[in-house]
């Protein structure tokens, strides 16, 4: 139910031309008031509350769609912050997340390349385990300069920001916002591998359509199995449950893995894709950008990786089938 | 999105099969025995009859099998937990695992009522134990092109001929071989049928064959003249190659094709728990772990299509891809691991159980279909052919 | 042995070659533009035609060429230390590049003495800049399906049709265009003709393509009715084909196959090394450096074949691929290793180099041969087909 | 000149056969002596002192070979061993070594694993940095069980052995140790590459050699450039030279870049060989299961790219295409 009517708003309002004008410095007012609108803002809260009651499974299947359109504003962080923060009222506008911030020598506060750093106007953050909302108007922003990332580091002077009444340790945060990552890049690869396979069928060379070579139909085979492991790693860190969220470990293995596939999945469609796919026209490059962003945003796979090998060092007792049968339990 | 991936759905195992877990590993607490993990490592490869009669007593064994012959009837949730916990401790499943999960189903399901009257029950108390008989020394992957030949004659059907390849042929009482009944190797498919071959007749000759780790786990089988009785054949005389393909499809799903390895994992962070060595590879078992926790959501995910009475033979080909993948490099992994303390080597029970896995980590995209088929089988799921 | 791999010898680079580096990383010093790593990165397709003619005025443009038409006649080893040199600091070479390496080369070879003494001495001092012309927007890596048309008329030829995936053809003079002189693209390789096209003749129009870094290095040229002369044709008639294959056997060798990420690498280490946390991923800089040593041997080894004169197209392939995987594989594990530490990520430069080579790494299997091309080339090699 | 001697000897003598029975416990008395007469054992000692005056490089060659035999004696170690022990003689019979001798807290001395434990008389060790001549006779063995292996662990008594005038750091031995086992793996490689190129010309499937397959000329493909590299890496390791032994870093590229290729070179080769690989009467085995010790022995490349990234980090102001020359320089 949710998915539809996201997906009908997306297709419609979320083209790839209103992408590229987006990344490109252009105005998100028309994209960003279709969707402020729809109510999307509030999916997580309970219907009683006016909200969409919506499950954090639901939550999921909306934000990989939000991954699989390169939507370039954090409606999933915004979502998921409105969850988060339930004790006060948070600002209308896009919120994004900054489980990492860094408090310097000097009282200032730092977040490096905060994902959608450029189409947010607030920040929820996490200094140590003090969760601050932080107004991006008040920070002094630095773009990386990647073509088209949306990614931006923010600093805001020492007594910038307001805390927030949010009891969960930084650590529930950083596998939250990593978990949403592990949504996006699972819609996003998706849709990568939709374009492959089209592609594939289409394009012919020496007089046959090149999806009929075995050597693609391996390359697009071994991409199938990776899209699946994502999807599937990403979705179940959602049916997991610890104080209203899913669990750490669950949300570990969901960015590790999409992470990994990330890097597979990109690679593997420029290269049935070749010279046509790296092209700026191309829209298969909207996705896979985002794929190498989104694979270190939030964590890269080494990120998760050593969490969970802290884990499996602590539990270095338990059946190691027993310990991978938890992590989604 | 392709089909195929929106297929393949996340699922739970549901309460019922998380109960039955808890009596599953109260069993293997109590009844398995004591092994070294390099003996562990076998699992599926190890042959303990008496093992078997104990799953046997407790009702596992011939758990797809109507209850009318004596089976089970686990569903399918509850095959996966079964099977899941077995192989992750290691325990010695091979003397049953054949008969459980290929020959007793293809009884079941070509066999005629006498047949599975002979045979459904002793499979179920463990009593007789089957073994494969597709490979030839010069069919390979190309199993069409079979030439052991069963003739039919006045006396019954005379079968002569060699199968290789057959695991623990020597200590089973039956292999079901594909043979051909008409036509020649050239006709490929056509002219093939099976035959339940009782090994302890006259003119049947197994060979064990050593392996590289000196385990004689293989055998090839020699037929001459061998007499069977009318009813040997199973299903249609000329119906071999349709019914190998359902039997195949059996053996395509299933956790059995992610645990291989994870005796190894277990033994090796217990050793480098003991030497204070597994910090310096947390990472390594960070990823083996976010890895397992996924496979066996997929696993999980085609198990619930056989629940549902579907036939996933894609997506479980897909899963086993990736599975057999990672079953074969964790010793890859381990080996490395070790190399990397050379002043502080792992002790011989570890370093037995890296070996063995290493060596016969190659079998592992063997068994049930090599790479190239498993991803031509997507390939196919995915309309490319 | 595989005689291939018999033939792959470890050699060395001669004294007088390492004495040439000394000279070439001083010219490097002086005379390298301060460019950013993330600049840098894109070495040899970025265009710095001051730079190319700074080169050129030490003698170090044109390097196969007759020193009669001005060249270099470098031998193979000082090519090699050239060449390692100005990748190792990413120098941006494109201007002068495929003139150098390819187009030079192809016209000293097959051109006729007056296009050798019109171009040569012009390309040499970095005076004209050149471009390829050989895929189409159909033709992929299947040349040989070519339809852009060159026509005899009395006055001249008339050129039709479109090329795309030129390096620079905006900013460069000339582009030698692999076309169709008789025949139809189902007639393949037979019938292909090559032609030195001046770019800014009438009906030649030029389109950059912005691709997904926000450059703009390829582009389309487009061919209407341009009416190049006689002397416009390089080589015989009809034998384009043959011809391309010798120029992308040049394509095809040296150490521009091992270094197109070595920029962030560097940039990686600096970085590391500022913010304390270059021992956390020590291991996998032992790994790259393991890599590099041996890939910059075998490189050596294919430099020494040239310099004896011999045409080593096969051993150059298994180099290449190996080296193309080393190029591609190092901004994944860069990408990796900077999303270790999300409290602390990469400054812009340095992610703008991680991310410019993880966008543009999947073109590096493409230039000269795709992978199922090399590893075709190798099977070839080693007798299988 | 004596890469073809040893070639000629050890096809006639160190059959496979001859190797199978002496890994099963068969006596090596007909192979060794073979061997001791043909006065390979001081093949680096210099032609004035009675030796070979053979090069480090002759020297790779020879054990290349040695590799490509799966000869079950350490001739390599016996030779090098004559090289690094110049001032005293060393007994007669099989040296091997054990450069990571670990003292216990009751003065015994432990050395695990080590190759060719089984067949040799002597041990050429070093306990930090102190060099040691210990009898094998005089250990407790412990062999390890591992099918066919010939390596075995090593215990002595506090006071066993006698101390060797080598000035050289544990580190130089363990280098030179490392660099041997790199050129056995390349030999062994080599005869690896040959086995699955020669299966692939001679088995035919679906009618055709399975060489012929597109697939199987891929793996053939990727596995000829792996044996290439770590051959390259091997033989360049002799070319370098400190204090008289091949130089360190270039110890560690070999033995890094050998034993990366070989687990992809021994599971290529049992993928095109199929079932029939890995039966003990086919002889492919001899030399896949030696690349796994192999690349275990004397560090693994996870040992030695450790000791490369810490030269990294020690020389992190050189370009990077400059360290990597000077490995080999």
């Amino acid at each position: 139910m949710f998915a539809e009517a996201i997906a009908s708003l997306l297709q419609d309002r979320c083209t790839p031309q209103a992408v590229r004008a987006i990344e490109q410095g252009g105005s998100p007012a028309a994209l960003s008031a279709a969707l402020e609108e729809s109510g999307f803002h509030e999916l997580l809260a309970p219907e009683d509350a006016g909200g969409g009651g919506a499950s954090w499974p639901d939550f999921h299947r909306v934000i990989e769609l939000c991954g699989a359109h390169a939507l370039p504003l954090p409606l999933a962080q915004t979502m998921a912050a409105r969850a988060v923060v339930r004790a006060q009222p948070l600002p209308n506008g896009w919120i994004t997340f900054a489980p990492w911030l860094v408090r310097e020598a000097d009282g200032s506060l730092r977040a490096g390349q905060v994902p959608f750093g450029r189409t947010a106007s607030h920040v929820v953050g996490m200094a140590g385990d003090v969760a601050l909302l932080l107004p991006v108007a008040d920070a002094r922003m630095e773009a990386n300069g990647v073509y088209g990332s949306l990614a931006a580091s923010l600093r805001w002077e020492p007594d910038a920001g307001t805390a927030l009444d949010v009891t969960l340790p930084a650590a529930r945060l950083q596998g939250l916002a990593a978990a949403i990552h592990a949504s996006l890049l699972s819609g996003a690869m998706k849709k990568v591998f939709d374009l492959a396979m089209g592609y594939a069928n289409e394009r012919a060379q020496f007089g046959k359509p090149i999806g009929k070579f075995q050597a693609i139909q391996h390359q697009l085979s071994v991409m199938a199995e990776h899209v699946a492991a994502a999807a599937i790693a990403a979705e179940a860190a959602y049916h997991t449950e610890d104080q209203g969220l899913p669990a750490y470990a669950a949300c570990a293995v969901a960015k590790a893995r999409t992470s990994e596939a990330a890097q597979l999945v990109a690679s593997t469609a420029h290269a049935v894709h070749g010279a046509i796919g790296v092209t700026e026209e191309y829209d298969l490059q909207l996705y896979t950008r985002r794929l190498h962003e989104w694979r270190m945003a939030d964590g890269s796979e080494t990120y998760w990786h050593r969490a969970l090998g802290a884990l499996c060092v602590q539990r270095s007792d338990a059946l190691f089938v027993d310990l991978a049968r938890e992590v989604f339990a | 999105m392709a089909e195929l991936l929106d297929r393949l759905q996340r699922a739970e195992l549901p309460a019922a099969a998380q109960a039955f877990r808890a009596e599953v590993k109260d069993f293997i607490a109590r009844e398995m025995p004591p092994l070294g993990a390099d003996v562990r490592a076998r699992s599926w490869m190890g042959f303990d009859a008496a093992f078997s009669r104990k799953l046997a007593a407790r009702g596992w064994v011939g758990v797809t099998l109507p209850k009318a012959y004596g089976g089970a009837e686990l569903d399918a949730f509850r095959r996966f937990v079964l099977v899941e916990e077995l192989l992750a401790v290691g325990a010695p499943v091979a003397a049953h695992w054949i008969a459980d999960r290929q020959s007793g189903p293809l009884i079941n399901k070509f066999g005629s009522e006498a047949q599975k009257q002979s045979y459904l029950p002793r499979i179920c108390r463990a009593e007789v134990f089957f073994c494969i008989g597709m490979s030839e020394p010069n069919s390979g992957s190309d199993l069409a092109s079979i030439g052991t030949r069963a003739v039919r004659t006045e006396r019954g059907w005379v079968l002569n001929g060699r199968k290789i390849w057959t695991t623990n042929a020597d200590k089973c009482d039956y292999s079901i071989a594909l043979v051909r009944t008409s036509g020649l190797p050239a006709d490929r498919q056509a002219g093939l049928s099976q035959f339940i071959v009782d090994l302890r007749l006259p003119g049947v000759t197994v060979r064990p064959i050593v392996d590289l780790s000196g385990d004689a786990h293989f055998s090839e089988m020699f037929f001459d003249d061998v007499l069977l009785a009318g009813d040997a054949l199973i299903g249609q005389e000329g119906q071999g190659w349709q019914q190998v393909n359902a039997e195949l499809a059996f053996e395509r799903s299933g956790p059995e094709r992610l645990y291989s390895s994870v005796v190894l994992v277990d033994a090796w962070i217990r050793w480098m728990r003991r030497n204070g060595q597994i910090e310096q590879h947390a990472e390594t078992l960070g990823r083996l772990l976010a890895h397992l926790a996924t496979l066996r959501q997929m696993s999980i995910a085609v198990t619930a299509k056989l629940a549902a009475g579907e036939s996933p033979l894609v997506e479980a080909a897909l899963v086993k891809e990736l599975g057999t993948t990672y079953e074969q490099e964790i010793p890859s992994i381990v080996e490395a691991a070790l190399g990397a303390s050379p002043g502080q080597p792992a002790d011989p029970e570890l370093l037995r159980a890296a070996a063995y896995l290493s060596h016969m980590a190659p079998t592992f995209s063997l068994r049930g279909g090599t790479r190239e088929i498993l991803r031509g089988m997507i390939a196919r799921g995915l309309g490319l052919r």
